[in-house]
């Protein structure tokens, strides 16, 4: 087993807004090895990107604000070192790729001017070798043309082309771990596979590892060595991506494994969890998830199940498996 | 962009003989003309009026005047101010530079500390600052120009004579090079002081409202996520995008730099052309007045054809339209 | 909210908000603007004078001389004169405002003078003769008059002024044409190459032939003839060639004490002594005409920017404010000129005397004056100035002051029936008067709000409408207005043709009396003085009583010396610029 | 385990959730802003001193008298006197009326005119948009004063009543100063065409009109409601920039700028403060209060404000 790249210890990341205090993500703690993909699951608000955006540090407070736990890279605590070292690791050591190709991209700057930028930041390169290496770079992302394409603009270049370019900029620096925030949601089909593929395909060349965010779990099965499953800012199960998929322990995980249309099973409705996500504002003591489990006992609309060891390397936080009523 | 500019450049000729039609309206529908002001004389008569009107063609039909007027324009010939019984052209190179002087500090000014107050507003929204900025801003804006005027003038001139009582140079004054450079800029600090906290107030509000709807745009998160430095991120990124809609404002501002200030310059007494046509107005100086204006017309049209053509270099999604 | 367009929703809202009124308790109460409390002068505000009662006429001396400012003290060879900012015309053919005439008067000199109590005296001609049927006029320049190049003044250089005044090009405001020189008409019209009227003896006297005189003809070819070297002004003239004179306007040159330096538009004129003025060098070295403001003329002679300032307008606290100086002197004269109500008599509700006539006892002008000058004006009865020879004798007139009753009674005779809402009718018409008032303007202030209340309680509805100034003066020109506020000045000659003879030039009210034409013609015609006294003394009683115009007031004109000055003869006929050679710094 | 359509809805409607309208929370917000607050407050004392003040004044009546011109504060006038022995006070108040209709009247012709031809031009581009750019040009080089000077003669050669002269003239004042805005909003249009709603809105197929007024012109809002604050701030400033060249308000009917304008010179400037002070605050207090709201609009309109 690799080393531990990146590893969570309770994490807590409060948003303090007019309405009340929306603890987005509340005591989560899971680790990613080197070279391993691993895969943050949830409905949309479940906290997984306030999560990543913790790891690199970019919570605008006002209104949010990092409040508790701790966040190694390395051993580092990323959370403890001054701002000018976080910088110094930022689009270096982790980079991240956003959801939206179309606007993440500055309009006025030529593409090429945007990949050379964090080259000649961190990796001091003279202008001339960083064009160079972006010319290399775009080559590796896949687009042809590539001395053509460095100059022109973001909106010159399709969905698909972009989201290239932003995984270009993103390793420009070899980092070590890739962030990537629902890279393939806003593309097709077709584009995403082709930005899945090369994703696997880079992380294996550079031995990197890879912290995937998606609420597709097609994608999970494609990508993910390891999978986190997160609910109302909690982790509520993580394993192995073939345990967790042939095994879900979770009530949670098993409605959205159901939820997902398999080829060949007809069915006239597919199923759907009952209820809605909670207000993020005011979370009790209880498992969030109480309300819409069909296994609801008292315990658990009581207290909160903590995350507990459930097999060779799987963790699930649930009163049916907290020892108590083992089925 | 070389095509971009010969099809506005083509397009400006409707545009010049559209103004200069409405330039000539607007003065001769003004009631009564620079004769009327002679016939308050005592031993004018009505017949020796009418000799002066004939002389200077005021008799002729409208559309006579106005081509006579035009034609004399197109050789360069702006006709002889009334006023100042001089040629339009001397009247205007002595006063408007006066005028320049004034407004191209003031612009300057206005825009280097209108930029960094209103970014500066926007980074830290809702703070203290913030506020205290938005405070100051709206009062400068709600003075009337001349009461402000009057205000510097009370404390700096007349109370702690600080700062010279008006006009150009001190009286007499034979001074040359650095004495007399100084001694005009002594002159010029009330009314550039007064003129810019004026126009200081929309300036920073358009940078603030425009770098707040900027901040917010994915591509700065971007930019702070590749770890460039905090300034980097706001003045490469950020501050780009968040001057596009004030370019056209600047160019706005072209015209502005000749047109004087008139309020100002009758206070402080400042020899600018603002005061020379507005007296040109009450004294119907007609050459004069039209002579500027298209003057004013022309600058207007080569400003915006300029904002356009800044637009595309700054924004290369409008470039290749 | 189910209307959906935004931009009409926007103004709903902005004026929405506006009417909001419970909400939490606001953070940051704008700041109250704190106004600096200046030095309060309000002891001698209370004691407000009664209205109407007389401010002191002449020269008031400074209190305390010494008080002279020392930047003014460091200027022992120059003397720094504040008046508005003249235009740069430095030639009396063609220039338009009396800035401009102050430097005139400086550089150059006219054929013939005018005293303080304005009788003719000798001016660049020494002497003048006029032939018995009063059309031949005969001057004698003055041998010692030279020009400040050295060269003498000749008979050649006025032929040549009067020539440019008659040249068929000549668009400036002396009206020369008004004296009928023989010829006149042949060479501004006709191809006569000069005036067959003036006729040139020898270098030292000229002869000029009119085909018809009046009282004011030698004023016409006298006082009103600047003289300009020929030698200098008149290179390849010709008639209907005035371009190269135009280009000399700010680079003037003539007979008169100081030659013109420099001139800096928007600021100042430079000029320096003749030495060899004809009359004496002139005592001060250096001459600066500096341009102030009405915001700014008090404090420049505070601060000893400026010396004089002939254009300080006469109100209670301008004169108070340069008492308090102490080291200025205060030249309080009459002005030759007086404020007046124009009414257009082509409307039928001004063509009864009696109207007019209670339109003056029913406007309390006491007040209106006051409130315009604290004091500083008179009012009047006649359109005429009290220095005049030719001011009638006051007995004789009758007085408006302001009697409401009168004013009710004349018009009950008139047949204005004052009916239920406090109005008059006559024949189904209500009497309103539309008043077209200039702007910016201080007597109009003042008048407006008197006026319409004054009227309406006579039942008459006075609207005022705010113009620019030539806006006035043109709807009155072309006989559109009903009733519109002027000053006019007034020339050093009594006669009043122009505005109240039928055919005055200046006559746009349309009004005609026959005993007054008869009247002015026969004063014109009169040479000698006494006899003209008299036809006059006839004339503005009648004028007096048949009320043409609301006369208004005769206000006071000031001109401020600084203590370090003296030596100015200033009259309400005679400008400071015309004695600057005798003016000295003590 | 299955479970239908209907339950789901029930539960829905069960918890009540109002769908909450962009304006109601956008009201909400703007509440929340200290800043709009208080200018909303002064805002308010300013049109009740304006229009309902003068009804409690004891001077209602009071004729003009020289003899107690100019005095200062007293008990009787609390705001001293003008110079024709008007209570300063009750002056105050009815100028109010007007400068505050002449700000608004202008200000939404500003608007209404600027934001639509800005809107038409920057959406159709090519002919439209050089005739309404051209037109622009053309009158922001005229300058204002001779049109101003123009238009007075013309009124009253109409014979206009005059005192509903001011509100023509700053209609028209409005009609020449709507240039800028409409450039403003013409760059915004420029721009947000290029974004994928737009292109959204041309799949759906709906109408220009549609598209011009319920998609582009409410994303120009933040631009418009600055313009808009701005114009009722100006259009008072420049009621008192006309009066003080003497083509505002006609006397009797008083302005706050013809009141301060009263004072233009140095020695009321210095001797008699109750002369100007009361006009000036109160134009400094509106202004500031219109630019307050103004801005509490911008934050709470914006869309894509994250609070």
């Amino acid at each position: 087993m690799s080393s531990t790249l990146v590893e969570f210890r309770n994490l807590k990341t409060y948003f303090y807004t007019e309405a009340g205090v929306v603890q987005a993500v509340n005591d989560v703690s899971f680790s990613i090895r080197a070279g391993e993909t691993v895969c943050i699951v949830g409905e949309s608000g479940c906290g997984k990107s306030i999560t990543a955006m913790s790891l690199m540090r970019l919570i605008a407070s006002p209104p949010g604000k990092i409040v508790g736990g701790e966040i190694l890279f390395e051993g580092r605590d990323l959370l403890k070192i001054k701002e000018s070292e976080m910088r110094m690791i930022r689009g270096n050591e982790i980079a991240m790729i956003f959801q939206e190709p179309m606007t993440s991209l500055n309009p006025v700057l030529t593409v090429g001017d945007q990949i050379m930028e964090p080259l000649i930041e961190h990796t001091l390169l003279s202008k001339s070798e960083a064009r160079k290496k972006a010319i290399q770079l775009i080559e590796q992302v896949g687009i042809p043309r590539a001395d053509q394409i460095i100059d022109s603009y973001p909106h010159e270049l399709s969905g698909g082309m972009r989201q290239r370019i932003m995984i270009a900029i993103s390793l420009s620096c070899d980092p070590k771990l890739l962030i990537a925030d629902e890279p393939t949601t806003a593309l097709d089909v077709t584009i995403q596979a082709q930005i899945l593929d090369l994703l696997r395909q880079l992380k294996k060349d550079r031995n990197m590892s890879l912290m995937l965010i998606t609420h597709d779990l097609g994608v999970v099965a494609e990508m993910a060595d390891y999978v986190v499953v997160m609910y109302a800012g909690k982790v509520i199960e993580e394993g192995p991506v073939k345990e967790i998929f042939k095994n879900p322990r979770h009530p949670y995980t098993k409605g959205l494994l159901l939820a997902k249309p398999v080829i060949g099973q007809r069915k006239e409705r597919l199923f759907t969890i009952p209820g809605q996500v909670p207000n993020p504002i005011g979370l009790g003591e209880n498992c969030h998830y109480s309300d819409r489990c069909e296994h609801a006992m008292d315990i658990c609309r009581a207290s909160q199940p903590a995350l507990q060891k459930d097999g060779a390397d799987s963790k699930v936080a649930c009163w049916l498996y907290e020892g108590e009523g083992a089925k | 962009m070389k095509q971009l500019l010969i099809r506005r450049l083509i397009q400006s000729i409707p545009t010049l003989i559209g103004a200069s039609i409405l330039v000539f309206l607007v003065f001769t529908l003004a009631p009564g003309d620079f004769v009327t002001q002679m016939s308050a004389d005592a031993n004018m008569t009505q017949e020796r009026l009418d000799e002066i009107r004939a002389l200077h063609g005021l008799d002729q039909p409208l559309y006579k005047q106005y081509l006579t007027w035009m034609g004399n324009l197109l050789t360069g010939n702006f006709g002889e101010s009334v006023l100042h019984r001089q040629p339009v052209t001397s009247v205007i190179n002595t006063f408007m530079w006066n005028s320049f002087l004034i407004a191209i500090i003031v612009l300057v000014l206005q825009w280097i500390i209108a930029s960094i107050v209103g970014i500066m507003a926007a980074l830290r929204q809702y703070s203290i600052y913030d506020s205290a900025v938005t405070l100051i801003v709206f009062m400068a804006m709600s003075f009337p120009s001349f009461f402000l005027g009057l205000l510097m003038l009370k404390f700096f001139a007349v109370d702690y004579q600080i700062f010279p009582l008006g006009g150009m140079r001190s009286t007499g004054s034979t001074l040359t090079g650095w004495a007399d450079f100084w001694d005009v800029m002594k002159h010029l600090a009330l009314p550039v002081i007064v003129l810019t906290l004026l126009n200081i107030g929309s300036l920073t509000r358009y940078f603030r409202t425009n770098m707040l709807e900027v901040i917010r745009q994915d591509y700065v998160r971007t930019a702070r996520a590749k770890g460039l430095k905090e300034r980097v991120v706001i003045f490469k990124h950020a501050l780009r995008n968040a001057l596009l809609p004030l370019i056209t404002l600047f160019a706005l501002e072209i015209p502005g730099l000749f047109s004087g200030a008139i309020i100002t310059e009758r206070i402080f007494n400042w020899p600018g052309i603002g005061r020379v046509v507005l007296d040109g107005i009450f004294q119907r100086d007609y050459p004069l007045l039209m002579g500027f204006t298209m003057l004013l017309v022309v600058l207007t049209i080569v400003a915006n054809i300029l904002a356009d053509l800044m637009y595309g270099v700054a924004d290369p999604r409008v470039r290749n339209r | 909210m189910k209307k959906r367009s935004f931009s009409l929703f926007l103004c709903s809202l902005l004026t929405g908000a506006l009417l909001l009124s419970a909400c939490t308790q606001p953070a940051a109460q704008p700041t109250e603007q704190n106004q600096q409390q200046p030095n309060q002068s309000e002891q001698n505000q209370q004691e407000q004078t009664k209205a109407g009662e007389k401010k002191e006429l002449g020269y008031i001396k400074a209190t305390d001389p010494s008080k002279v400012p020392d930047s003014a003290k460091q200027r022992t060879d120059t003397m720094v004169l504040g008046i508005t900012d003249p235009q740069g015309i430095f030639n009396y053919w063609f220039y338009n405002t009396v800035y401009d005439r102050y430097v005139i008067e400086a550089v150059t000199e006219r054929l013939l003078s005018v005293a303080k109590d304005a009788t003719v005296i000798p001016g660049l001609a020494e002497k003048w003769e006029i032939s018995d049927d009063g059309l031949t006029y005969t001057f004698h320049i003055d041998k010692r008059a030279k020009f400040s190049d050295g060269k003498p003044v000749t008979a050649e250089d006025v032929a040549f002024a009067y020539h440019v005044l008659l040249d068929p090009k000549y668009d400036g405001r002396s009206n020369l044409s008004k004296a009928k020189i023989k010829g006149e008409d042949a060479y501004k019209n006709g191809n006569a190459t000069s005036l067959e009227g003036v006729k040139v003896i020898d270098p030292q006297t000229i002869q000029v032939q009119v085909e018809e005189a009046n009282a004011t003809t030698l004023l016409l070819l006298g006082t009103e003839i600047f003289v300009l070297p020929k030698h200098y002004y008149g290179k390849d003239f010709a008639k209907g060639n005035l371009e190269y004179i135009k280009s000399l306007h700010q680079k003037p040159m003539g007979s008169g004490p100081y030659i013109l330096k420099e001139f800096i538009p928007g600021q100042e004129v430079r000029l320096v002594a003749n030495e060899n003025y004809w009359k004496g060098a002139p005592k001060v070295k250096n001459l600066i005409f500096k341009s102030t403001t009405a915001e700014t003329q008090i404090q420049s002679l505070k601060t000893g920017a400026t010396d004089f300032d002939a254009s300080i307008s006469v109100n209670a606290d301008n004169v108070e404010a340069l008492k308090e100086l102490g080291f200025v002197d205060l030249d309080m004269l009459l002005n030759n000129g007086y404020g007046y109500i124009a009414i257009n008599h082509k409307l039928p509700k001004f063509q009864d005397k009696r109207v007019r006539q209670a339109l003056m006892y029913g406007l309390n002008r006491e007040e209106v004056v006051y409130a315009y000058s604290q004091g500083y004006a008179e009012v009047i009865d006649v359109p005429q100035s009290k220095l005049s020879w030719g001011y009638p004798d006051e007995s004789k007139l009758t007085k408006y002051s302001y009697d409401p009753e009168k004013a009710k009674q004349l018009l009950d005779e008139a047949g204005w029936k004052l009916e239920s809402d406090g109005y008059r009718y006559k024949d189904g018409q209500k009497f309103t008067i539309q008043f077209s008032a200039s702007t910016p303007n201080e007597v109009n202030d003042a008048l407006i709000p008197i006026a319409v209340e004054n009227y309406k309680e006579l039942g008459i509805e006075f609207i005022a409408e705010q113009l620019e100034f030539n806006a006035v003066i043109d709807k009155r020109n072309k006989g559109e207005h009903e009733m519109a506020f002027l000053a006019v000045g007034l020339s050093t000659d009594p006669d009043p043709y122009g505005l109240f003879h039928s055919k005055g030039g200046s006559n746009k009210d349309a009004y005609s009396n026959p005993k007054v034409d008869e009247l002015l013609e026969a004063g014109l015609k009169e040479f000698d003085q006494a006899k003209r006294k008299a036809i006059y003394q006839e004339a503005y009683e009648i004028i007096n009583d048949d009320i043409p115009v609301l006369f208004m007031y005769q206000r006071y004109n000031l001109n401020t010396i600084s203590s370090r000055l003296s030596g100015f003869v200033i009259s309400p006929y005679k400008y400071f610029s015309e004695s600057l050679n005798e003016v000295q710094i003590n | 385990m299955s479970h239908n359509i209907a339950d789901v809805q029930v539960e829905l409607k069960a918890k009540k959730i109002k769908p909450d309208s962009p304006w109601r929370s956008a009201f909400r917000r703007l509440f929340k802003n200290k800043m709009a607050l208080a200018g909303m407050i002064v805002l308010t004392l300013m049109f009740l001193f304006s229009f309902i003040g003068p009804y409690f004044s004891s001077h209602l009546d009071a004729k003009i008298s020289v003899r107690n011109a100019n005095l200062p504060p007293n008990e009787t006038h609390w705001l001293g006197t003008d110079k024709l022995g008007r209570d300063v006070l009750l002056r105050t108040m009815e100028a109010g009326r007007v400068s505050l209709l002449v700000g608004i009247v202008a200000a939404s012709i500003i608007v209404l005119v600027g934001g639509t031809l800005g809107a038409i031009a920057g959406y159709y581009g090519r002919f439209v948009d050089s005739v309404i750019m051209r037109l622009a040009d053309i009158l922001y080089a005229i300058p204002t004063l001779p049109i101003l000077v123009a238009l007075g003669a013309i009124l009253s050669d109409l014979k206009f009543p005059p005192d509903k002269r001011i509100y023509l003239v700053m209609f028209i004042v409005g009609m020449i100063a709507w240039m800028s805005l409409s450039r403003l909003v013409r760059s915004q249009v420029l721009s947000l065409k290029e974004q994928e709603f737009m292109l959204a809105n041309e799949v759906l197929g709906l109408r220009d009109r549609r598209k011009i007024f319920r998609h582009l012109l409410p994303n120009t809002v933040p631009i418009i409601i600055v313009a808009a604050t701005l114009g009722v701030a100006n259009s008072i400033l420049l009621e008192s920039t006309l009066s003080f060249l003497g083509l505002g308000v006609v006397p009797p009917t008083p302005s706050w700028g013809q009141m301060i304008s009263a004072a233009n010179n140095m020695i009321d400037f210095q001797n008699r403060p109750w002369l100007w002070v009361p006009p000036g605050v109160c134009i400094l207090l509106t202004v500031v209060s219109i630019n307050f709201i103004g801005d509490g609009l911008r934050d709470a309109f914006d869309p894509k404000q994250k609070r």
